[in-house]
């Protein structure tokens, strides 16, 4: 009794520390919550934690029916990651639920879900909401005898080793993962509705996912490299989700254990699966891969203000600095696939920006001839990346009444004739009058 | 059968007209020959400016339009002027033509203002 | 905002052991007997009542005494009074003593001195008892920051168990009390105890000078956090009888901003469980025998709002067209005369003086900016005001119905206004009664004119006929 | 409200006196000097002109002084932006915050009479140093204008009859409801001060046809101008004179005076106009103009045929002469009509013209145009509350015209044939007709009570001569008649004097109720009658805007039906996406399709026009039965007619429109069922009636429970009538 207000205390304060970390200026995670069925994982898959604390996360690790389970107090979040490494609990402790870890993510907030062969209808109900589905059959695995990975006692293929990475460096890094990953677990498909779910490491094309204890009596429902071992969401607000199928994919046995593919004569002492995990593990808590876009301007050509109204047929300049996080700092981010649009329902102007290689974007172009409300939009996805969405309305208007052009030659015998009317209308006043 | 002797009719009834026209027309007072001449003037200069715009087309159409308007305009208003100076008009007994010339300065006034905002 | 205060906060907290090694040499020798405070959290402008009984140890006799406030306070400090008093309980007496910012130069993590100067220099061995109130406001910040409609409003009050004293004090107590009993949490700092909707603090023995250990109060308070951002009162004089009051406000909900939707039924048929902390409407009191009062905004009258008057008080209430949810903002203005010969006088030496009152008259508001446009009649020449606190002054020029010269204008602005400011201010000011014949003569000519220009035309139209 | 009763009792005697008066003024002509006529005639006047403001401030009394209805509400948006920034921005101004993405180039879609006057004036006050503010000048702009409408109709009733016709009508058109409508303080509207130049350009007209000066033709080319500048109805103006002239052409009334009156408006007229620049050319494009062109040249042959018969004064000659110049005339003016029209360059007539002569036209082929209220085909009951015993004196006045032809009584008589036609088609144009019925009942009055009058004092010699041209032939009639029985007579028209003036007094009266019942309630604030007999207000409008105004972001783009839109950038100062200038078919048309589509389609066309919050207005709690539930229908037509996925027929159930539970599925599932029933289903609004029961349909809703999954409620008003909706972001993981 005594004591929980204490307590309270210290976490307000804490969480006051923790709300301006996880800023604009610095979006690599700090606090990451984990949840474990038991706490033997917490040695057992030392390696990858002991990874995660050297690089400067401070893990909490909680059984996951620890009542004291809560991811946020009064609207704060604690932690700004959470790694559920619980495939078997159906309910955690708290008031931790599927609607609380879907907020969390929502909120912008990573997550890393590591499911098993049986993995609970929490965990899978996590996943689908996520637009990644996990095989019905509860007691189904991987199984692939074509790329098994070759150990001692002759199993069931249900170990395999599997090297079909995607190609994408911002996500595993830019050295190559000579070695195949280990993988025993649970397979699933990403939902084709979902454009933002993407396959990290996919099965080979003989895999197949059934209970390899029971005979194979129906065609299995997932088969082939449709199959996923692990992928991986960013949600529009940058949130990063990385859903494996196995476990122990991040468990030291993996880590360590030497790996021959069946069917390849290379052997290779150690598996992929540390590079591969820790590499994923930097982006997913946006050590690498994050963008942002800083001050965005426009003005006519020639000039230096932002006007807050174009004129058709203006030139103007729009200029954006995009820069990368590296983990550490704020680096110039380098492409020269980033494009603008002048947009009013539809692209007017579609540019590619052009950039000086220190970040900063510029594009020129002329105003098209219709006037309205327009928008300097910039849809900046690439693969792996945070995607940039900036968006900026200006009015454009007509021209004013004295901005037509004035003198215009064909109209000059007009211009004569009605002058000449006016003299002659002089002239007329003068003869009439003293005409008589 | 009935469109050639129409025609010749038409023809020497033409030349009849023509003739008489003239003989009536010498009589008119000073002052309306003046008018006329005024008119036929305004009138002439609208015309070439209409036949200018059939060749060229009508890009700049509010200069054309106060080009040939002013030039209408003038002559209507100087019609006006010739009815109500014209001693055989009994209507316009009681309006005195200097009155009449003032009204008709006023009007013409106004036109050319008008049109000199509407050419550029 | 909580983040960099949290951490301010602990850094205060680290500070404190260098603080304990300071406080010996503080600056004089004074020592507070007794002190007991008591701050009041019912609404959202915090009353602190501060009593002290300050001895004097050193050889010299002291002639004031020294208040200390952590910089956050002091600049959310609104307003500070002091008073000596005298006797005891029965036929105890109230002396006011004025209490300023002292120039000193600021104490340990800036901590801000104000002085109160007593009445007579405190000689040594002697002791004086001072009766200290002041007022915070905006010092209560809303957690969670955000709530829906359906959720009661949790604020957060930080200060120290102890008071922040440049005195060593030998036993003191701090009674805060909330609202309600419904208190989330609250810092311990033994003994402390919770009864009702009281928390009890101390008593404390013998606390070194600028003892400081943070305290932080959890706890619901779902009343109107009314703060009127901008208040721009015009008080127009006419020598034609009248006052004419226009006030422009504009008001904001201050606490938890509202998040979600706002449901109509929910508001409406639960009032008990949903928008607790929203309020519908205020209570103006303005002086008696106003007339014509009015209350619109830019797009015409607000239909709702009733006036009660009575000999002493009119009390005028008004509903915004909407709600005020957290964060939502309302603007509108309120107007209304007043018979001049309430208000207006004439001084001794010939001058007139206006002698109305300076705050906002809605109950329980803070107010962040008021400016007093006091608007002289044509024609009258060199103001000067009398105010009782300090503000900043300036000079206009207004031009109303039928004006040549233009009315001067006196301007008065204060920022951080409390119901409390609610006193009466005079401006004085030269008025030469030749003025007020100015406008009817314009009229009078005007009509002359009209009149003369008939006549003409009538005249004109019979020449023309005949 | 206290001051209302007694302002109109004072004035009610008004009409009774002056009409006393005007048969007095005739008798003292011949007794007393002129200057006691004319000083009676100035103060009646003055009377008239006062009661003609002070009869239009019921709305003020009532309520407060505010601007009405929809479209004021843009043009007093404008006012304000031209009395801050000046003529030259606000003649350029191009508006982003209306027809979102779009834009309108206001400047050039605008007739800017009415704002440059209102500024005008407040300029003018502001240099008297008069602190008024723009609005008040805004709300009295249109009484100011009808109470000099009263003199224009003063002069042109004494133009084309006599002072005292002009003094009836005067006193007519001040208080008659068919105009008082459109001009009750607060209805700042274009039509306010059309009438008055409409009025004006007419008289001067007549003036310049009458006296045949240069001048008064040039004062009626500018009156056209001022009116082109103030209201679109100048084409009435446009197409009634050349018609005029045709009919005198053809009557054979044909005089050089017209020739100069109608030449000089015409051209100087049309060179005024095309200043305007949303006129711009179209007095030489468009067809609507197209008859006063051919008027125009048709005179110029005219005129020339009758100086070369002037000339030649020998008719076989001319016959020869008109033979050939005819059919050469007819056959160039022939071919350049067909060569304009096959181009292009004249277009053809506009929808709203066509409704004109059509009344059916609009119904089936422009929606847009059918769906407003004031657009509808004019009921007879409307003919009576507007004009009451003016129905009846009109045709008396007529036929008084015909016993006196003159070239004013013709044009008098055809403006208000043609216009009283038009007031059949279209319920609005009972305004362009009211002027016309007044002054033709006018010249009724004053002629049937000075016959009477004359009748009673019996020796009628005197006045005619003292009235010169006034009807001899028809009075000396009745004095041949009359010498035999006088006292039989003097009893009867005693009689029917009184008759008259019970009539009249009836007409005051009913024209005060009207007033105050009818044409006084702001439509923005709801008044209605409690259960206590005590009045309710319901200001939910107001209420719902100054919440868009105060509690949404700046740039917040609000999606509404296009009734509201000028309300809500007037008040609201948001962005809206169509308003009530329907200049932009298609998308008002996208607007209906989103409105009568399912949410999820309709979120598309949201997210695709950036919209924030949407706006519906609902009556069901307070039972307003102009809401958006009732407006329905015509969205889903617009929509439909534009996008053909939209159909009538999938909202309606065999053909009737209904809300409860035998709605259609689709009509139950729309989108604007949607917003306008949400949650409505929990709540009671009337006692024994069970919850969900709509007031304003009268029956229980049929879809309670509605889930809203991409719109969330914002904003409700404290009486439900308006609800804001705001568009939530999309799926963040999807």
């Amino acid at each position: 009794m005594a004591k929980s207000p204490i307590f309270i205390l210290f976490s307000l304060i804490i969480t006051f520390t923790v709300t301006n970390s996880f800023s604009i200026e610095n979006p690599t995670d700090r606090r990451i919550l984990v949840l474990l069925d038991d706490l033997a994982l917490k040695s057992s898959h030392s390696i990858f934690f002991n990874s995660l604390e050297s690089r400067g996360f401070d893990l909490d690790f909680k059984l996951s029916d620890d009542p004291k389970i809560a991811l946020q107090r009064y609207g704060q979040y604690l932690y700004d990651a959470l790694i559920l490494f619980t495939p078997n609990s159906e309910r955690f402790g708290g008031n931790l639920d599927v609607a609380g870890i879907l907020e969390f993510v929502d909120s912008g907030k990573d997550l890393i879900v590591a499911a098993d062969s049986s993995a609970s209808d929490l965990i899978r109900n996590v996943a689908a909401e996520c637009g990644v589905d996990f095989d019905e059959d509860p007691s189904a695995m991987v199984i692939d005898h074509g790329s098994y990975a070759v150990s001692g006692t002759e199993g069931d293929h249900t170990l395999i080793a599997a090297d079909d990475f995607v190609q994408a460096d911002v996500l595993l890094g830019n050295t190559k993962i000579e070695a195949p990953v280990l993988f025993k677990g649970i397979g699933h498909s990403v939902n084709p509705a979902n454009s933002l779910v993407l396959k990290v490491l996919s099965a080979s094309p003989s895999a197949y996912s059934a209970n390899p204890k029971s005979k194979l009596s129906s065609p299995p429902s997932l088969s082939g490299s449709s199959i996923s071992l692990v992928s991986v969401v960013q949600a529009r607000n940058n949130a990063r989700v990385v859903f494996s199928g196995s476990l122990d994919l991040f468990s030291n046995k993996f880590f360590k254990s030497p790996v021959q593919k069946a069917g390849s004569s290379n052997k290779y002492e150690k598996s992929g699966n540390q590079q591969f995990v820790t590499e994923l593990s930097k982006w997913v808590f946006h050590e690498r891969g994050h963008l942002k876009a800083v001050n965005v301007r426009h003005h006519r050509v020639g000039e230096t203000e932002e006007p807050a109204i174009y004129r058709i047929n203006d030139d103007l300049e729009y200029l954006v600095e995009i820069y990368e996080w590296s983990g550490s700092s704020w680096e110039p981010y380098v492409a020269n696939d980033v494009q603008v649009q002048f947009y009013m329902m539809s692209p007017y102007v579609l540019k590619t920006m052009s950039s000086d290689k220190k970040g900063l974007y510029l594009a020129s172009f002329k105003v098209p001839d219709v006037y309205g409300v327009f928008q300097f939009k910039v849809e900046y996805q690439r693969l792996g990346y945070t995607s940039l969405s900036l968006a900026k309305q200006i009015p454009v208007r007509p021209f004013r009444h004295n901005e037509y052009e004035r003198f215009i030659p064909t109209a000059f015998p007009y211009y004569g004739a009605s002058f000449s009317t006016m003299a002659g209308f002089l002239i007329f006043s003068f003869v009439y009058l003293y005409s008589k | 059968m009935v469109k050639p002797s129409s025609s010749a009719a038409t023809k020497d009834d033409a030349r009849a007209l023509i003739h008489s026209l003239r003989s009536a027309y010498s009589a008119t007072p000073t002052n309306l020959k003046i008018i006329d001449l005024y008119v036929v003037f305004a009138v002439s200069t609208a015309l070439i400016q209409v036949a200018y715009m059939a060749i060229v087309g009508s890009f700049p159409f509010n200069s054309f339009l106060s080009g040939v308007l002013s030039c209408v305009g003038t002559a209507v208003l100087a019609v006006c002027l010739r009815i109500q100076v014209n001693k055989e008009n009994k209507e316009f007994k009681d309006l005195p033509p200097e009155r009449a010339f003032a009204d008709f300065v006023l009007c013409n006034l106004v036109l050319h203002l008008v049109i000199m905002n509407f050419l550029g | 905002m909580e983040g960099r205060s949290g951490l301010t906060l602990l850094l205060t907290v680290m500070a404190l052991s260098s603080l304990h090694l300071r406080s010996c040499h503080s600056s004089s020798d004074l020592q507070i007997l007794t002190a007991d405070r008591r701050i009041d959290l019912a609404s959202h402008i915090i009353r602190v009542a501060l009593v002290l009984k300050v001895q004097n140890d050193g050889a010299s006799p002291a002639s004031n005494v020294l208040l200390t406030f952590p910089p956050t306070q002091a600049k959310h400090l609104a307003l500070l009074q002091a008073a000596e008093v005298t006797g005891k309980k029965k036929k105890k007496t109230l002396h006011t003593l004025d209490a300023k910012p002292s120039d000193q130069a600021d104490g340990p993590n800036g901590a801000k001195f104000f002085s109160i100067s007593l009445r007579n220099p405190l000689s040594t061995g002697g002791s004086v008892s001072i009766e200290v109130s002041y007022i915070l406001t905006q010092s209560l910040e809303p957690f969670p920051v955000e709530i829906s409609q359906s959720e009661p409003q949790l604020v957060l009050f930080r200060d120290s168990s102890s008071i922040l004293s440049p005195y060593p004090i030998k036993q003191q107590t701090t009674v805060i009390r909330t609202p309600s009993t419904r208190v989330e949490s609250f810092t311990r700092v033994e003994p402390s105890s919770q009864l009702r909707t009281e928390l009890k603090y101390g008593p404390y023995e013998n606390k070194p000078a600028f003892s400081y250990t943070p305290i932080l109060v959890h706890f619901e308070n779902n009343n109107p956090f009314a703060v009127v951002e901008e208040l721009v009162r015009e008080i127009e004089i006419s020598h034609w009888g009248n006052l004419q009051i226009t006030e422009h406000y504009t008001l904001v909900h201050n606490g938890a901003r509202h998040k979600g939707g706002f449901s109509r039924v929910e508001y409406q048929s639960r009032p008990a469980l949903s928008g607790v902390s929203s309020f519908k409407h205020l209570v103006a009191k303005l002086p008696p025998r106003v007339h014509s009062v009015y209350y619109r905004d830019s797009i015409g009258n607000i239909s709702t709002s009733h006036l009660r008057t009575s000999y002493s008080k009119s009390e005028l209430e008004i509903e915004p067209r909407y709600p005020l949810l957290g964060g939502w903002k309302a603007t509108f203005i309120i107007g209304y005369g007043l018979p001049l010969k309430d208000v207006l006088f004439e001084a001794d030496d010939g001058k007139r003086y206006l002698n109305f009152s300076f705050g906002c008259p809605i109950a329980e508001t803070v107010v962040n900016k008021i400016t007093n446009k006091v608007v002289l009649p044509e024609g009258s020449k060199n103001p000067s005001v009398v105010v009782p606190f300090s503000v900043e002054r300036r000079a206009e020029t207004k031009y109303s119905y039928l004006d040549i010269v233009g009315r001067p204008v006196v301007v008065l602005e204060k920022e951080n206004v409390v119901p409390e400011h609610n006193s009466l201010f005079q401006v004085y000011y030269e008025f030469h009664p030749m003025f007020m014949l100015a406008e009817p003569l314009m009229l009078t000519s005007v009509f002359f004119f009209f009149f003369v220009a008939a006549l003409a035309y009538v005249h004109m139209d019979i020449s023309i006929r005949k | 409200m206290v001051g209302k009763p007694d302002t109109n009792k004072t004035h009610q005697p008004d009409p009774t006196t002056t009409l006393k008066t005007s048969p007095f003024s005739l008798k003292t002509l011949k007794l007393k000097t002129k200057q006691q006529e004319l000083l009676i005639r100035i103060t009646i006047l003055l009377l008239v002109y006062i009661l003609a403001f002070i009869t239009r401030l019921f709305s003020v009394l009532r309520y407060e002084s505010m601007i009405h209805e929809f479209d004021p509400y843009f043009n007093y948006r404008t006012t304000l932006y031209l009395t801050e920034n000046g003529f030259y921005e606000f003649w350029n101004w191009f508006d982003s915050e209306s027809w979102y993405p779009l834009g309108r180039i206001i400047g050039g879609t605008l007739y800017p009479g009415l704002m440059v006057t209102a500024a005008v004036i407040y300029w003018g006050l502001k240099f008297l140093r008069f602190a008024v503010h723009i609005r008040e000048v805004c709300v009295l702009t249109a009484p100011f204008f009808a109470s000099n409408t009263t003199i224009v109709a003063y002069f042109f009733g004494k133009e084309v009859w006599d002072s005292g016709a002009g003094l009836v009508a005067a006193i007519l058109i001040a208080i008659c409801p068919g105009y008082i409508s459109r001009s009750v303080a607060g209805s700042y509207d274009n039509e306010g001060v059309a009438i008055f130049a409409l009025l004006l350009t007419f008289y001067l007209f007549v003036k310049a046809v009458n006296t045949g000066s240069l001048a008064w033709s040039l004062a009626s080319a500018f009156g056209y101008f001022y009116m082109v500048s103030a209201w679109g109805g100048y084409v009435f103006i446009i197409n009634l004179i050349p018609l005029y002239v045709l009919v005198l052409l053809i009557t054979g009334r044909y005089s050089m005076r017209l020739y100069v009156a109608y030449n000089c408006m015409y051209i100087v007229g049309m060179l005024l106009a095309m200043q305007i620049r949303f006129v711009g050319f179209q007095h030489v494009q468009s067809g609507e103009h197209m008859a006063a062109m051919g008027v125009f040249f048709l005179i110029q042959v005219f005129y020339f045929l009758v100086w070369v018969k002037h000339m030649l004064n020998d008719t076989t000659k001319f016959q020869a002469f008109l033979r050939i110049s005819v059919t050469s005339a007819v056959a160039v003016g022939a071919i350049a009509l067909g060569l304009g029209t096959a181009s292009g360059y004249i277009s053809p007539w506009t929808g709203r013209f066509y409704s004109l002569l059509d009344p059916t036209y609009a119904k089936d082929h422009i929606p847009i145009i059918a769906s407003v209220s004031e657009h509808q085909p004019t009921a007879w009951s409307s003919f009576m509350f507007d004009f009451h015993i003016l129905l009846f004196l009109f045709p008396a006045g007529l036929y008084f015209c015909f016993k006196r032809l003159s070239d004013a009584t013709i044009f008098i008589v055809m403006y208000g044939l043609t216009s009283m036609y038009f007031a059949g088609v279209m319920v609005r144009l009972i305004l362009v007709a009211t002027p016309a019925v007044c002054l033709i009942s006018a010249i009724a009055v004053s002629a049937t009570i000075k016959n009477l009058t004359q009748v009673i004092r019996g020796k009628t010699g005197q006045t005619v001569s003292a009235k010169g041209t006034s009807s001899t032939k028809g009075l000396s009639k009745q004095q041949a008649s009359l010498d035999q029985s006088i006292p039989f007579l003097k009893n009867g028209a005693t009689v029917l004097l009184f008759g008259a003036f019970y009539l009249l007094s009836r007409y005051a009266i009913h024209c005060t109720w009207v007033t105050s019942e009818a044409y006084s309630s702001p439509s923005i604030v709801l008044a209605a009658r409690g259960a206590h007999g005590q009045r309710v207000i319901f200001d939910d409008y107001r209420e719902a805007y100054f919440w868009l105004r105060q509690n949404t972001p700046q740039d917040a783009k609000v999606m509404s039906w296009w009734d509201y839109g000028y309300q809500i950038t007037a008040m609201g100062n948001r962005t809206v996406i169509v308003d009530n200038n329907t200049w932009n078919n298609t998308h008002i048309a996208t607007v209906g399709r989103a409105m009568s589509s399912y949410e999820d389609e309709a979120y598309d066309i949201m997210r695709s026009l950036d919209v924030d919050y949407v706006l519906v207005v609902f009556g069901g709690v307070t039972g307003y039965s102009s809401d958006d539930i009732n407006k329905f229908l015509w969205m889903v037509r617009i929509g439909g007619g534009v996008f053909p996925v939209i159909k009538e027929p999938d909202y309606l159930v065999n053909g009737e429109y209904r809300v409860d539970k035998g709605a259609a599925p689709k009509m139950l599932n729309c989108l604007m069922y949607k917003l306008c029933y949400y949650r409505f289903g929990e709540l009671t609004t009337e006692y024994g009636k069970p919850p969900g029961y709509d007031r304003a349909r009268g029956v229980e809703i049929g879809n309670k429970d509605v889930k809203l999954e991409y719109l969330e409620e914002a904003f409700t008003t404290s009486n439900w009538i308006v609800r804001i909706y705001k568009v939530k972001p999309p799926g963040n993981r999807w």
